[in-house]
């Protein structure tokens, strides 16, 4: 089987994308590049990840810089031809800004930064990103970041509900959404969405921090081994 | 000059000192040459109080590459590796602007590990506040964390370890000490030697603005009422742009254009450029012209003493500019060909096309004044060790309450509220997160494993320095060892009060030579450290404070011990020997509300037989489980071990002393550790030809940790007490 | 000119920020706080230029990267100096 | 009756987030900006009161808790509504 071709952005600021090249290539065999904010084209690519980080030191708002860049011209062409894009924390809060995913960031209502392991519950296993799951899987994982509040408008809510969005959601190791489970404030304990269409995935925990057992959990590992299986 | 006095005065230069200068030089200087002496032989850059003392600490040894000199030591780790580490105090300013004064510190500490060509992978934290019990104090922890979080976090170096102490001794005065280490492939390290005169001189990072100024000088001063004035010079972090800095700095050091790089730290441009230059045997010229500047009419000698940060200054190799230039821009970063190496040994400093200072570099680094202060034992140290500490001590009525009581007191308790705010994860390589003895890492592309820790319980260094230095410099190796890996070297920071008092001068010199003992015995080089005098407040002092960093090194990551209990049934044993040592102790202070006694009797000679023979038996795959004892004694540990396994515990202890003095005494080289019952002969007659103690003391399971009749408390309420949160 | 702009969570969104502020507030004292909102503050140095022009240019960098208008509403000045 | 409170980094301090949104802003093409400062606006909601009570009132809040003095600059306002 030929080897996946990903490309990893990097962003003035980015700092998790040597931990995701390496995950992406130890896990799932990718060949991976790292892709600087200013490249004009990803039509090489089979996967893209916009990974962890502070691009433009998250000043003003988490990802509201790095959305101007000129690789997010070529990440909307490369998603209106369905490419395959996950967003890993900063990376989400990209996505949001980019408005191409609904919703907003706001500050953890500790307002602090938290970084801990948290459990997430696998609400779908019909996405690339999740076909080795089952439905229900509890996965610990990593969270680490300072707003990782979602926000959506009711009908927003409503909306990725009707359309089955709502990728992961934080809860207790049983697997039970609750508030104390709810790190961050998150509205409906979202911890990670996509678009209907199933081809991006936004998150905020960081998989490639959970994809060697060396570091304590590798429940994220099946995130790449199954975007691995999609594209085969 | 006018006003010659208050001149001086301000720039923290004696009259002595001043005619030094205008006879070595034969004329008055200018104030900017003032400004450049009063940085250059200011405490902080000169170490005029301390350079003496710190030789005697033992620098070298079989792994060390570079030792004390230059911006971090580094030792060698094999596989053509070496690590690169250093600590460094930044106390004065985060009392001043708590957030942004521990945020510069780490920026600060990061600095001087990639200056050497080294990515930095960890960072570690020592911090010293007054009680936890006023708004002020409340604000100024919570500040100095978040700025630490800030920082680090920004930058993607996890901060994995470091230790949190609270006591009315740092009320005005805390302590923030960062130390980071880096990795480095041995035959890239980069140096601040300058050579080759005629070689360009780039200053890159940051624009200078008035940030600062007076930062040398303020960390060489007490703090009184003035101190207000100097606050708008203070400095504010923007990891951001470090970080690209970082990143353009080490893809620079990948090529072959420059010759040395140092960092601008304390004094600035003109540290760096001064001692650059020095250490090569060369002078410098520099054009302040061309230094990219935040701010309109800054005067000559505010560019060469700003300590604005995120700034290196980099000597190229003549020819490869326009190469230099391009990475920097790479990255957006200002760069700027400021000057050149020039053959005569001095600093000349131009600005609007005027001669501003021409100084003999000998003058300010090497001449620069030593002082040989005056030393002698404080009385109140003889008094203190005459104290008896369990007579102050009456037996807990509830040994239950007591128990839990010390184990959520602040300084015991959890520290989760603090490392939770760092990122510990990013990296991929944190095998061991906070919350155990030491911290572990793993080397990608290796199987090797670094531990890293902090000590420092300065109870036992107020009431004797010697002793209570030794016990730092052990509890540091004992907790690498817990980890399951050797000791390899160690960097300091030594936290005193005013070096004119001959008290504090006295805890200086006896505090050197406790940390020199120990590491002599133990095997285990000083490789870089730094000194921070003048931490005092209207004439009071904070207890002498010396903080040990350490690293260790393990082969390979099977190795690695944690101190959680694992299997139900597994043999509890004490190694060391608990005495009834209270002195100084977490629970002398909270029963009595007193710091007095006698610390705990320490021998480096013990702890490294300790040491070992924990080593031998880990390599003899015979332990489960390890941690010391330390702050709280027995009791904690167990509670701790128990905690972090999420099992209970029988023990049952033949007691030698009344069961609280034994339980919570403070006594060294201990290590509570759980293995295989059949491994226990094995273990036993280990520890014998080692000459360690051993003392079965209880087995692995239950509930609740129940300690023979004295009392039984459930996992699930232990953990609530610990976790508590300030 | 100097244009001042003001950022504010909107109106029906939780603003963590601004309930810990009005809880300090509460304990130190101050006792007649019905609510805070916790929003930016953003000063812009602009070429001098004619006012409306300025106007038209300062909203639009509002609308395209200041303000995040799913949690914020704004408003502005532009003043002379 | 509402207070305004309008903090800024003080003169001279560097102002991180400031500089990265100017350097945004020039690159989206707004070309004629000379400098950016950012900080924090603050709504407080007060119960109605005397006007001189509450400013005298509004200031300490600033004061002890609002704005970090060392770096930061505030003015305020009050208004009816
Ligand atoms: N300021 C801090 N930053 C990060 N980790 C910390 C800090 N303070 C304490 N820790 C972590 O909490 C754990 C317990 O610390 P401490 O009680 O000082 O340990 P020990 O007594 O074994 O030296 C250690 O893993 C330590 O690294
Ligand atoms: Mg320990």
């Amino acid at each position: 089987m030929p080897k996946i071709k990903a490309g990893v952005i990097v962003f003035p600021g980015t700092n998790c994308d040597r931990d995701t090249v390496a995950a992406l290539t130890q896990t799932a065999g990718c060949s991976v590049d790292a892709v600087w904010y200013e490249t004009k084209s990803l039509r090489q690519y089979q996967l893209i990840v916009i990974p962890g980080g502070f691009s433009y030191g998250d000043y003003l708002r988490a990802g509201a810089l790095a959305r101007f860049s000129p690789v997010m011209e070529a990440l909307q062409e490369y998603t209106d031809r369905q490419g395959l894009v996950l967003g890993i924390c900063n990376g989400f809060q990209i996505l949001l800004e980019a408005m191409m995913l609904p919703g907003a960031m706001q500050r953890n209502t500790s307002l602090k930064f938290i970084c801990r392991d948290v459990f997430v519950r696998v609400e779908r296993n019909d996405t690339p990103f999740t076909l080795l799951y089952k439905r229900g899987d509890v996965l610990k994982i990593p969270i680490a970041h300072a707003d990782g509040n979602y926000y959506g408008s009711g009908q927003t809510l409503a909306d990725l509900e009707h359309s089955r969005q709502v990728v992961f959601r934080y809860t207790d190791a049983g697997g039970k959404t609750t508030g104390q489970s709810n790190p961050n404030g998150s509205l409906d304990n979202i911890a990670g969405l996509c678009t209907p269409a199933g081809n991006i995935l936004a998150m905020m925990p960081h998989p490639e921090r959970a994809a060697d057992r060396v570091l304590g959990s590798d429940d994220g590992k099946k995130i790449f081994l199954s975007i691995k299986k999609a594209l085969a | 000059m006018e006003n010659l006095e208050t001149i001086l005065k301000e720039l923290n230069l004696t009259p002595e000192e001043y005619r030094r200068i205008v006879d070595r030089t034969g004329r008055e200087p200018n104030l900017t040459e003032l400004w450049i002496f009063s940085a250059m032989w200011s405490e902080h850059c000169s170490y005029k109080s301390s350079r003496p003392y710190l030789r005697r600490m033992p620098s070298s040894g079989k792994n060390v590459l570079i030792g004390p000199g230059e911006n971090a030591g580094v030792v060698s780790i094999g596989d053509g590796l070496a690590l690169v580490f250093k600590m460094e105090s930044h106390n004065h300013p985060s009392f001043i602007e708590p957030y942004n004064g521990a945020a510069t510190g780490v920026g600060g500490i990061l600095r001087d590990i990639f200056t050497m060509g080294a990515r930095p992978v960890a960072i570690l934290d020592s911090l010293r506040f007054g009680e936890p019990d006023d708004e002020k104090m409340r604000y100024l922890i919570d500040g100095v964390v978040a700025g630490i979080a800030g920082y680090g976090n920004c930058m993607g170096i996890p901060t994995v370890g470091g230790e949190v102490y609270f006591d009315a001794a740092y009320k005005d005065n805390i302590l923030v000490n960062a130390m980071a280490v880096g990795v480095v492939r041995d035959d890239r390290i980069f140096l601040a030697k300058a050579s080759g005169a005629g070689n360009p001189v780039f200053y890159v990072g940051s624009k200078t603005g008035r940030d600062g100024i007076h930062g040398a000088t303020m960390a060489s001063a007490s703090f009184t009422d003035e101190t207000a004035v100097l606050k708008p010079t203070v400095q504010v972090g923007d990891p951001f742009m470090e970080k690209l800095l970082m990143e353009a700095c080490l893809e620079l050091m990948k090529t072959d254009h420059i010759v040395a790089i140092q960092d601008m730290g304390a004094a600035g441009l003109t540290s760096s450029s001064v001692e650059m230059a020095a250490k090569g045997g060369l002078g410098i010229e520099i054009d302040l012209d061309k230094v990219p500047q935040r701010e309109e009419g800054m005067l000559p000698y505010e560019i060469m003493l700003s300590e604005s940060q995120e700034r290196m200054l980099i000597i190229a190799k003549k020819g490869h500019e326009k190469a230099v230039e391009a990475i920097f821009k790479k990255w957006n970063l200002d760069v700027s060909e400021i000057g050149k190496l020039i053959g005569t040994r001095e600093i000349i400093v131009r600005a609007n096309g005027q001669l501003q200072a021409r100084l003999p570099l000998d003058m300010l680094v090497d001449e620069a004044p030593v002082y040989t202060r005056y030393a002698r034992m404080p009385a109140s140290i003889t008094a203190a060790a005459t104290v008896n500490a369990a007579e102050l001590i009456p037996e807990p009525k509830d040994y239950r309450e007591t128990f839990l009581s010390l184990l959520s007191s602040p300084t015991i308790g959890s520290k989760r509220w603090a490392f939770e705010q760092y990122d510990h994860s990013v990296g991929t390589d944190t095998v061991i997160k906070p919350g155990a003895d030491a911290a572990l890492l793993r080397i990608k592309g290796t199987r090797k494993g670094i531990a890293m820790t902090t000590d420092g319980n300065a109870r036992y260094t107020e009431l004797a320095p010697f002793a209570g230095s030794e016990i730092a410099v052990c509890e540091a190796a004992r907790n690498i060892a817990c980890v399951g890996a050797r000791p390899l070297a160690v960097t300091d920071c030594l936290n005193f009060g005013n070096p004119e008092n001959p008290d504090v001068m006295w805890q200086f010199i006896e505090s050197i030579n406790g940390i020199s003992a120990a590491c002599l015995t133990m095997g285990i080089p000083v490789v870089s450290g730094n000194v921070s005098f003048y931490n005092e407040t209207e004439g009071s002092s904070i207890y002498p404070t010396p903080v040990i960093g350490m690293v260790g090194l393990m082969d390979t990551l099977e190795q690695r011990i944690t101190p959680g209990f694992k299997d139900n049934g597994d043999v509890i044993v004490l190694l060391g020997e608990t005495l009834d040592e209270c002195g100084g102790s977490e629970y002398l202070k909270l029963v009595a509300g007193k710091i007095t006694g006698a610390p705990p009797r320490v021998s480096p000679e013990t702890e490294r037989r300790l040491v070992d023979l924990i080593g031998a038996l880990n390599k003899a795959r015979l332990v489960k489980s390890a941690s010391d004892c330390s702050e709280g004694g027995l009791a904690v540990t167990l509670a701790q071990c128990a905690m972090a396994g999420g099992k209970g515990a029988k023990i049952n202890i033949a007691w030698r002393y009344r069961p609280d003095l034994e339980l919570f005494s403070e006594s060294q080289h201990r290590i509570v550790l759980t293995a295989a019952r059949r491994h226990l002969r094995r273990i036993e007659t280990m520890a014998h030809s080692s000459r360690i103690p051993l003392t079965i003391i209880g087995a692995v399971g239950g509930k609740n940790l129940a300690i023979g009749k004295v009392f039984s408390v459930p996992v699930e309420t232990m953990r609530v007490a610990y976790e508590k949160g300030l | 000119m100097l244009a001042k702009i003001f950022i504010k969570p909107k109106k029906g969104i939780l603003d963590p920020q601004g309930k810990a502020v009005s809880g300090a507030l509460g304990r130190l004292g101050f006792g007649r706080i019905q609510e805070v909102r916790i929003g930016k503050y953003i000063e812009i140095k602009l070429d001098d230029q004619d006012r409306s022009s300025a106007q038209a240019e300062v909203r639009r960098m509002c609308e395209t990267l200041l303000v995040n208008k799913v949690i914020e509403d704004f408003t502005f000045e532009i003043t002379g100096e």
